[in-house]
């Protein structure tokens, strides 16, 4: 594996991963759509409205999964100081408050027609709502430090602080109110929703899942290539100084 | 041959600086006292004295910046009714830089804004290759060397022409090349019938300048001023 | 507008954009300070709605406050300061300049966020209205109060807090209006109208005082 | 049944927006560094 590590063989790889990334995730995410919107039943209760849940779902857990991410991108930048880790974790933090934004809009919307009013505060939505502003703090956070490594250090400590929070988080918020539906897929005693709606579920899951990488490997190259930028330009600007001094001021 | 700058009319041209008694205070201790000098178009005063002699506090009061406890400045000619700070260029310490922007970016501002009655000076361009740097005109200013940022804020003299320039240790962080440079620069200005009060160390190359001594001035003393 | 001050908002403008994200982080202490009043006070929107304007309102109040200390700390530190003085520009036009960027940045994105935080409280549209033209109308003022403790603390090494500690007394009458008429516009007693105008004129108050009293701070720095 | 046609049209809207958005925003981020690093690549192949 660590023969990628190093960026030039790593935009090789990306070069030849992206394509093949993106076809399946639009394939995926084809699929899903068509059997969310064609194949898969309404629901007794809610109706139509729950064709968003196809939405909502995956998104919330791609908003989770993308911190997973950041933290083992983070371990990487900590323990191995590797810029390729540094990468992934810039990379990953715009995503996954894209995902958790899309999770929350959705979670909205659904809400209106099921409870009544546009947002509600109950334990699930709000986990996700303190997981968006911990992702919109990391990216302040990337965009203040100029210096590449050094932010990359900081956002590591942040974003491994977060992961040791969100759980507290998560339990805390359910004490302090419950009203969203008990977890209805990963009951302990497995799913409980019908597995027609079930599969569509798990395609748009992996639709998503393959839509996040092929950004993240794509977002990874656009930062790989701006540092480099960043370093060819202060070598070409530091290369200016010596031998013009002589004709300045003419 | 640098550009010729547009002449302002003649009752415009700033004929002489004179300076009496000034005493500037900082934290309530008299910094500069009793200095006097006097300047004629085309002049150059070296200020000098050891660190804390109050060089920096001096010219800092006649760009505006502190104001005069005693004493006045009273300009010849210039002008009209425009202060002595309208009509000067300062360069401290501090570049007067933005990082993030690139060096053209820093020089359009500053020649919008500092941009006095003697009409246009050099383009943001012109200037930039007046002090070597016409390639790196693009990159962000915190990708520069300290010699380089500097070089920028000297090229702002160049951008906003005005008669005075007030120079506080202006070689820091140049080169020799770019010193030499410099001291030429300033020798064009002062034939356009400019002023320059430099406070330095280092020697500026600057030919038959009067000198101000600050260390020199007791209380109660008129400063030599020739 | 006179280039010198058209160039100094486009600067003002180029330098958010490229380091901090502009105005954003603006905008995101006030979505924390609105997410985090319902973990205190309970998930119950109907109280929550109640007291909705007052939530934004202070939310508001903070967060333009806060951004404010900066205001001109950075050109402090890097020379500019000077050079704004000695410039044939008056410096009172400069704070006007700064003022009127940093509102754009800051305060407009915050009051197009205002009426979709409200949701989340619960609030119904004419609230929602309500909060948004008063903080437009108040905003300004809040922007120009600022920038006199700016001016005040640019330069002194603990000068975020101390500026809003500064500032905040001086705040109250706009609070006092924002909140007023936010909550007179899902009805009640007092008329929209009344408040907002007062608010208005608190604004218009600052626009013509606020940069002389901070050019002044500026200038007796004596840095 | 109620018909929630508006809630499903604007939640996947919205959901589209968002990767459209983020998919452009990647792949303009990454022209604008290649032409940028141009620039640099005659004096200096990509070590």
């Amino acid at each position: 594996m660590l023969k990628y590590a190093n960026p030039t063989n790593f935009l090789a790889l990306a070069a030849r991963l992206i394509p093949w990334l993106a076809g399946a995730a639009a394939l995926a995410l084809a699929v899903g759509l068509y059997l969310t919107f064609f194949v898969a039943p309404d629901d007794y209760q809610q109706g139509a409205s729950v064709k968003i849940m196809y939405l909502h779902v995956p998104a919330a857990w791609l908003g989770m999964m993308c911190y997973m991410v950041m933290t083992s991108a983070a371990l990487g930048t900590l323990v191995w100081r590797h810029p390729l880790a540094d990468a992934a974790q810039k990379a990953a933090a715009p995503l996954g408050a894209a995902f958790t934004l899309v999770c929350l809009v959705t979670g909205s919307l659904w809400g209106k027609p099921m409870w009544g009013t546009w947002w509600v505060w109950d334990a699930r939505l709000t986990s996700v709502l303190v997981l968006f502003l911990i992702y919109l703090g990391l990216i302040g956070l990337w965009q203040t430090i100029e210096e590449p490594a050094q932010a990359a250090r900081a956002a590591a400590i942040l974003t491994l602080v977060g992961v040791v929070n969100i759980p507290i988080i998560k339990f805390s918020v359910d004490w302090w109110n419950t009203l969203h539906q008990s977890a209805s897929v990963f009951r302990l005693g497995g799913p409980a929703i019908a597995p027609s709606m079930l599969w569509p579920l798990l395609i748009m899951a992996l639709g998503f899942t393959l839509l996040f990488f092929t950004l993240h490997l794509m977002a990874i190259r656009n930062e790989i290539l701006s540092r480099r930028l960043r370093r060819l330009s202060i070598t070409a600007a530091a290369a200016e100084d010596p031998e013009v001094a002589g004709e300045v001021f003419s | 041959m640098p550009q010729t700058e547009v002449r302002p009319p003649k009752t415009q041209i700033l004929q002489g600086i004179s300076a009496k008694a000034l005493r500037v205070d900082r934290g309530g201790r008299a910094i500069v006292r009793g200095v006097d000098f006097e300047m004629r178009a085309g002049e150059a005063l070296l200020v000098l004295g050891r660190n804390g002699a109050g060089k920096s506090t001096l010219l800092r009061a006649l760009a505006g910046f502190l104001s005069l406890r005693e004493g006045e400045v009273r300009l010849n000619g210039g002008a009209a009714e425009a202060t002595l700070a309208e009509q000067a260029h300062y360069v401290g310490h501090a570049d007067g830089l933005k990082a993030a922007l690139t060096a053209l970016d820093n020089l359009e501002f500053w020649a919008r804004m500092l941009k006095g009655a003697a009409g246009a000076g050099l383009s943001p361009e012109g200037a930039l290759e007046k002090v070597g740097l016409a390639r790196v005109g693009d990159f962000p200013v915190a990708y520069l060397s300290a010699g380089q940022k500097r070089r920028v804020a000297l090229a702002r003299l160049f951008v906003a022409p005005r008669p005075i320039w007030l120079l506080d240790e202006p070689a820091t962080a140049l080169d020799v090349g770019s010193q030499a440079k410099f001291a030429e620069a300033m020798a064009a200005h002062r034939a356009g019938g400019g002023f320059i009060l430099a406070a330095t160390h280092a020697p500026l190359g600057l030919v038959d300048a009067k000198e101000l001594r600050l260390d020199a001035v007791r209380p109660r003393e008129a400063g030599d001023a020739a | 507008m006179s280039s010198p001050l058209a160039a100094l908002f486009g600067r003002e403008l180029r330098i958010a954009r490229s380091v901090g994200g502009g105005g954003a982080m603006g905008v995101v202490f006030f979505l924390i300070l609105v997410s985090l009043t319902p973990f205190a006070i309970g998930p119950d929107l109907n109280l929550l709605s109640r007291i909705g304007p007052a939530i934004l309102w202070i939310a508001a109040l903070l967060s333009t406050l806060l951004g404010l200390d900066r205001l001109f700390q950075a050109d402090a530190d890097d020379g500019s300061l000077d050079l704004f003085i000695m410039s044939s520009t008056p410096l009172e036009l400069v704070v006007l300049t700064k003022c009127a960027a940093h509102w754009t940045l800051t305060a407009l994105p915050l009051i197009a966020a205002a009426p979709l935080l409200g949701l989340t409280l619960g609030m119904e549209p004419a609230a929602l209205a309500g909060v948004a033209a008063s903080l437009l109308a108040g905003t300004p003022a809040l922007t120009l109060l600022g920038a006199i403790g700016a001016g005040l603390t640019a330069g002194l090494r603990r000068g975020g807090l101390l500026m809003a500690v500064l500032i905040l007394p001086l705040t109250t009458p706009i609070l006092i209006f924002g909140v007023a008429s936010a909550s007179a516009a899902s009805g009640g007693t007092v008329p929209f109208h009344t408040p907002f105008l007062i608010l208005c004129g608190l604004s218009l108050m600052a626009v013509a005082g606020a940069p002389f009293a901070a050019a002044a701070a500026l200038r007796a720095r004596e840095a | 049944m109620k018909d929630y046609t508006f809630y499903i049209a604007s939640a996947y809207g919205f959901a589209a927006l968002v990767v459209v958005a983020a998919i452009a925003k990647i792949t303009l981020d990454y022209r604008a560094l290649r032409r940028k690093l141009a620039r640099f690549d005659n004096k200096e192949q990509n070590r």
